[in-house]
């Protein structure tokens, strides 16, 4: 084949903490930052599962354990960048520029006022793998357009065995799309595991099939996922075309909050991977590191429920959702269908 | 008599076929160990074994067309989409596949495959997951589409689509799974495909409806019973697809005039084919033009606005008495 | 003014967008080089570049979902689904992508989309390449579906597809891209979407139609205003969705009888949607039932016997005549 | 990866009819068989487009240049064993026992009278790929019974590039479903070529990616395709898996007879590929080894030819299709709604 896959899995640090290979060339204040954004992805999550518990917000899909590869496979974006997911990346929407309260809002069930676009995201898909052809499509657009931008494509390991996926795989190698495909293999597709969801030994394989190179890597070491996804995007931006990456990585809670994954997992399997959680691991690099000390961290962690307690009161203040806006969320104009049915009910809410 | 939940009934009609007919397998994303996102397939799995009970990738068209192979080789598959709204990635593999292998093989195969597929409103699910898509279905030719309104209902009718020559969409209303019991028979019984049932008897008008939206066609007639004194008629049309088209007719050639409600939008809607049955079969006894209420025309709304959006009690009440209007 | 084909005035208008527009990109299989496999885009690819117009993958879904993408992103993607029966394997990138992501975003993103694909019976295609399929994209919501009768209209219609903000199927019946020629004008210009048109004014009866049966409507009035010396109205449906509900209820208010003609399949079709217009807007003008003409409810029929199933002008004009009894 | 792909293209016979490999085990009777099919599919396709040429059929898309890979790949199947293809398998469907008055029916836009069923194939396939999930399908079903069948499920090249060709790989390695995949690699998909199709180099490289091995093979040598299918349908009827195949072989026609490949396609490659036909290369192999002399050839173009001849008058002397018919094809019981626009149908024909 003409891109061999890359063997080894890529790991920075080992999940003490050690480094085992070579860092990033990233300056301190960076390296503070990523560690900020997983701590607030995990403080969040927390949050976000406790408010649907208390009926506050709707189902919610937890992001924990999955820090890392979402910090890594965004960091390497540029504002002119998008980044294209599914629910289970919020973190990365964040570290786009997605606004955390404009992801909140979705989960009361309010209309995702344009919360994507800025940051150059797409709204969080549902059905899943379809974003992937989304995310090749505008890689298109920026090469037609000239423009060294990239797209990072992301899904879940579930979702790389519908044919969406695969199909943007193939069109993205055809084109040379600039784009870098990651998979969050979390080791489950709700209660479905890894091993029933294909026979490959990795996902990546799937590169090489489709003429691209494929990359394992540790999705729980944040600088290693970071480094991967920097070269897969430099190469994307200088004209060399896509690459597959498969980020391996744990779900340490349940799929929503509607699921009970003591139906179908081993705690064994939970313990293993919280001894993995890519939080300790890159806490205890930065302290070895000298740029982090428990009261930083403390305080840190402070000022981020502060945060989220602040943007919970914003989300609950707000006026609710007026359902006569949704008529106008169809089409550009209003047909003379929804206008009537519009007024209908309007008159019925005693508002005409 | 035991009472059921309509999941009860659904996974109590499963366990009833895995355990009748070796040919039976039930397969989807989540339907073995997990037993299924809303806990339909529970237990099965343990009981009939890895081999009757599965799950599959990741993949709905996948599911489908290697459903469709299965029933060709002989087996009677029943194949679980998560939900509805997700039949659309298999959209081909149900309507040019399952639906016309028997029109392309000049009658000598068949696809006796049952796709269950939850759907519907009320229960504020993240997007694209309560939409109600049996209108598509019912426009595709060589599928049967039913939708049980009660726990009863849905174990009658879902022996009767395992035991059907044809694939059948079978659409289980999320809000209805356990919102009551109802005391369901244990011994197999089938009640027939492509047959409606008069839920409540009446005069004045004909309410159509199917699903969860029965139950508020059934309180909104009761209500303008009650408060007006008017006969209501309510019909729940239980098959979608072929439609009941001589009750329909019975019911509005009686009663001179006709409401019919669901969830899904409004154009292109099955309510559409109810008032062309109409004006086919019984336009001359027709008073008042049909009700319908319904989504307006666009797509299945945010949770946070779906009461105000879903037909409820009040709305049906209120085209129930346009239609009495002299 | 040149005289064109129906395939001339779509690569003419093709062209001009492509001309007009650096946004404009044709692409799908077998568009490039080629030039489609009915010619449509015959010598675009050699005039505007392989950036411009270009062949894909055979992927449907992919088609559709990269068009989406580039959609987005900026451009003004004009994909061709080789027939429109293969829209099926597109359809959640249809129906719950491009058609939703206005709703999706809460109004900030559009998907200016055109989706281009010929349909349609009386061509003796292999089978699953004529099926009409307008039915299914009326019901979905936030997709327009426009079916063009004539050249001229097809080149205002396909301008104003691709100025449209919003996704929209454009469906090229086979039967016409080369069945006639008529005067088209060189320079650009657009009709507007949503509306139909009054093909032949009458007031005895209003026959509605769309494509290749618009003609066959079209010489069944003749026929039976000839025969029977009765004034029939023929409308020209143009987009299904949204539909002109104006122009039905006017149409009918004036005659007070109706047909309606389609290819497809009867139970769920466009007929029942203008029967249900009908209903709710002018049923007192209504004197007789509304008559459908339409497929059985089966799939497409072979081409062998195309000619018995598709309507044709005698079907049309004893539907007609049926409506004009007393 | 587990299952490295075979580098090398297999190949027994040289496009000039020497052996370059192993040739299989096979009896002179076998051989003599296998060439009488491939030319009988070379001879009824050029009936078939001589026929439509003259309105008396519809679209027919020839077969020639891939007889040696349709009549290969067909070989090794038992009776028991399934089939299934597109409308280019149509030989494969024969060599199988599918009739070939039956498929030329379907030609003249007749009911397929169930004319796959006893020879265990579906009805070919019109939308691409999707029939390569029912073959999965199929051999699932197989492995239920317990039963040591298989299946060969067959697509194009441009066929690959659909979803449903890959979920149908996964499907298969994840089930160890009994099935061979046979991808006949043509070149083209009508007007679009190879290139343009993946940017893989070989389709074969799906197979390692979804966890089974992949083979290349000369398409245009039977001896090779017969091989290599042989000995994939070996290890599934073993319990050993799934196999994916491609055979590399070329459309010496126009996709269909709607189409004119002199709109994309330079003469030199067909002239390149004329010079590798199947067919003379198996010939000359036969004579070289004293199996088939020019009489003896003469005398079975001879034969099938006036095999076709009778076949056509067959064909041409039937009753039209009954329209009638149709509507018991919908449902196994007609519905109310059918009875009714069946019995108008009839009433407006006269024939009440
Ligand atoms: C097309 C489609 N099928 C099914 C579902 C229901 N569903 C939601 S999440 C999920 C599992 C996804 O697994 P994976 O892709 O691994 O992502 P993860 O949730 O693990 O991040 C399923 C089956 C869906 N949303 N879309
Ligand atoms: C889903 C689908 N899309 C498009 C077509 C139209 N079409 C028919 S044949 C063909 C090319 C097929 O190429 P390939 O798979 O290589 O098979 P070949 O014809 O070369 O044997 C296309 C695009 C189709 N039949 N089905
Ligand atoms: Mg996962
Ligand atoms: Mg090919």
């Amino acid at each position: 084949m003409p891109f061999p896959l890359a063997h080894c899995i890529h790991q920075v640090l080992a999940p003490d903490g050690k480094l085992v290979g070579a860092a990033p060339d990233l300056p301190a204040d960076q390296l503070f930052a990523m560690y900020r954004w997983m701590v607030y992805g995990r403080l969040y999550s927390d949050r976000m599962v406790a408010l649907q518990r208390q009926g506050r917000i709707g189902t919610f899909g937890p992001l924990n354990g999955q820090e890392a590869a979402s910090v890594g496979l965004a960091w390497p974006l540029q504002p002119a960048d998008w980044l294209v997911g599914s629910y289970r990346e919020l973190l990365s929407y964040m570290v786009k520029g997605v606004s955390p309260l404009a992801l909140a809002e979705t989960y009361r069930g309010y209309v995702g006022d344009g919360y994507a676009l800025d940051a150059h995201c797409l709204p969080y898909q549902i059905v899943l793998a379809t974003q992937v052809l989304h995310a090749v499509g505008i890689a298109m657009g920026m090469q037609y357009d000239g423009k060294p931008d990239v797209v990072v494509g992301v899904c879940g390991d579930g979702a790389t065995s519908e044919g969406d996926f695969n199909e943007a795989l193939n069109f993205a190698g055809v084109f040379k799309a600039p784009i870098v495909f990651v998979v969050q293999n979390n080791g489950w597709a709700i209660s479905v595991p890894r091993r029933q969801q294909t026979a490959a030994e990795y996902i990546a394989h799937r590169g090489p099939a489709f003429g691209m190179p494929g990359y394992v890597v540790d999705g729980n070491d944040v600088l290693a996922v970071y480094q991967v996804v920097q070269d897969a995007v430099a190469r994307a931006r200088a004209g060399d075309g896509p690459t597959l990456i498969e980020a391996l990585t744990y779900r340490l809670g349940a799929h929503t909050t509607a699921d009970d994954p003591k139906k179908y997992r081993l705690d064994d399997e939970l313990g293993e991977w919280t001894a993995r959680d890519p939080l300790p691991r890159f806490r205890t690099y930065l302290m070895n590191q000298n740029l982090l000390d428990p009261t930083a961290d403390e305080r840190l962690h402070e000022a981020i429920a502060a945060e989220l307690q602040s943007l919970v009161e914003t989300l609950e203040a707000q006026p609710p959702q007026d359902a006569a806006d949704l008529f106008d969320l169809v089409y550009a104009e209003r047909t003379p269908q929804l206008n009537r049915q519009r007024a209908d009910l309007l008159a019925e809410l005693g508002r005409e | 008599m035991p009472r059921m939940t309509l999941v009860e009934a659904v996974n109590h009609a499963l366990a009833q076929e895995l355990e009748r007919d070796r040919r039976v397998r039930v397969f989807g994303e989540d339907v073995g160990k997990n037993g299924g996102v809303f806990r339909v397939t529970d237990g099965l799995q343990a009981r009939f074994g890895e081999d009757r009970v599965f799950d599959t990738p990741l993949a709905e068209s996948g599911i489908i067309g290697t459903a469709v192979g299965m029933a060709v080789y002989g087996l009677r598959p029943v194949a679980e989409i998560q939900f509805a709204g997700f039949t659309f990635v298999a959209f081909n593999q149900i309507v040019s596949q399952a639906a016309r292998l028997r029109y392309r093989s000049g009658g000598l195969l068949s696809v006796p495959l049952v796709i269950r597929a939850p759907f519907g409103g009320g229960v504020r699910t993240p997007e694209l997951h309560s939409d109600s898509v049996e209108a598509l279905f019912m426009h595709a030719q060589g599928i049967k589409v039913v939708i049980p309104s009660s726990p009863y209902d849905a174990k009658g009718l879902l022996h009767a689509a395992v035991e059907d020559p044809d694939p059948v969409l079978f659409l289980e209303h999320m809000k209805l799974y356990r919102s009551f019991r109802q005391e369901v028979p244990s011994e197999r019984y089938t009640l027939p495909l492509g047959q409606a049932a008069v839920a409540r008897e009446g005069d004045a008008v004909s309410v159509f409806a199917y699903g969860a939206m029965l139950h508020v066609a059934l309180q909104a007639a009761e209500q303008v019973a009650q408060e007006d004194g008017a006969s209501v008629e309510v019909v729940d049309l239980r098959t979608i697809s072929p439609l009941d088209e001589e009750c329909i007719a019975q019911s509005v050639s009686k009663t001179g005039r006709a409401v019919v409600v669901h969830e899904a939008a409004r154009a292109g809607g099955v309510g559409a084919e109810v008032i062309a049955v109409i004006n086919e079969r019984c336009l001359y006894s027709l008073l008042k033009p049909v009700e319908r209420v319904t989504n307006p025309d666009m797509p299945f709304p945010l949770p946070s606005v779906e009461d105000t959006f879903l037909p409820n009690p009040a709305r049906v009440a209120a085209a129930i008495r346009r239609t009495l209007e002299p």
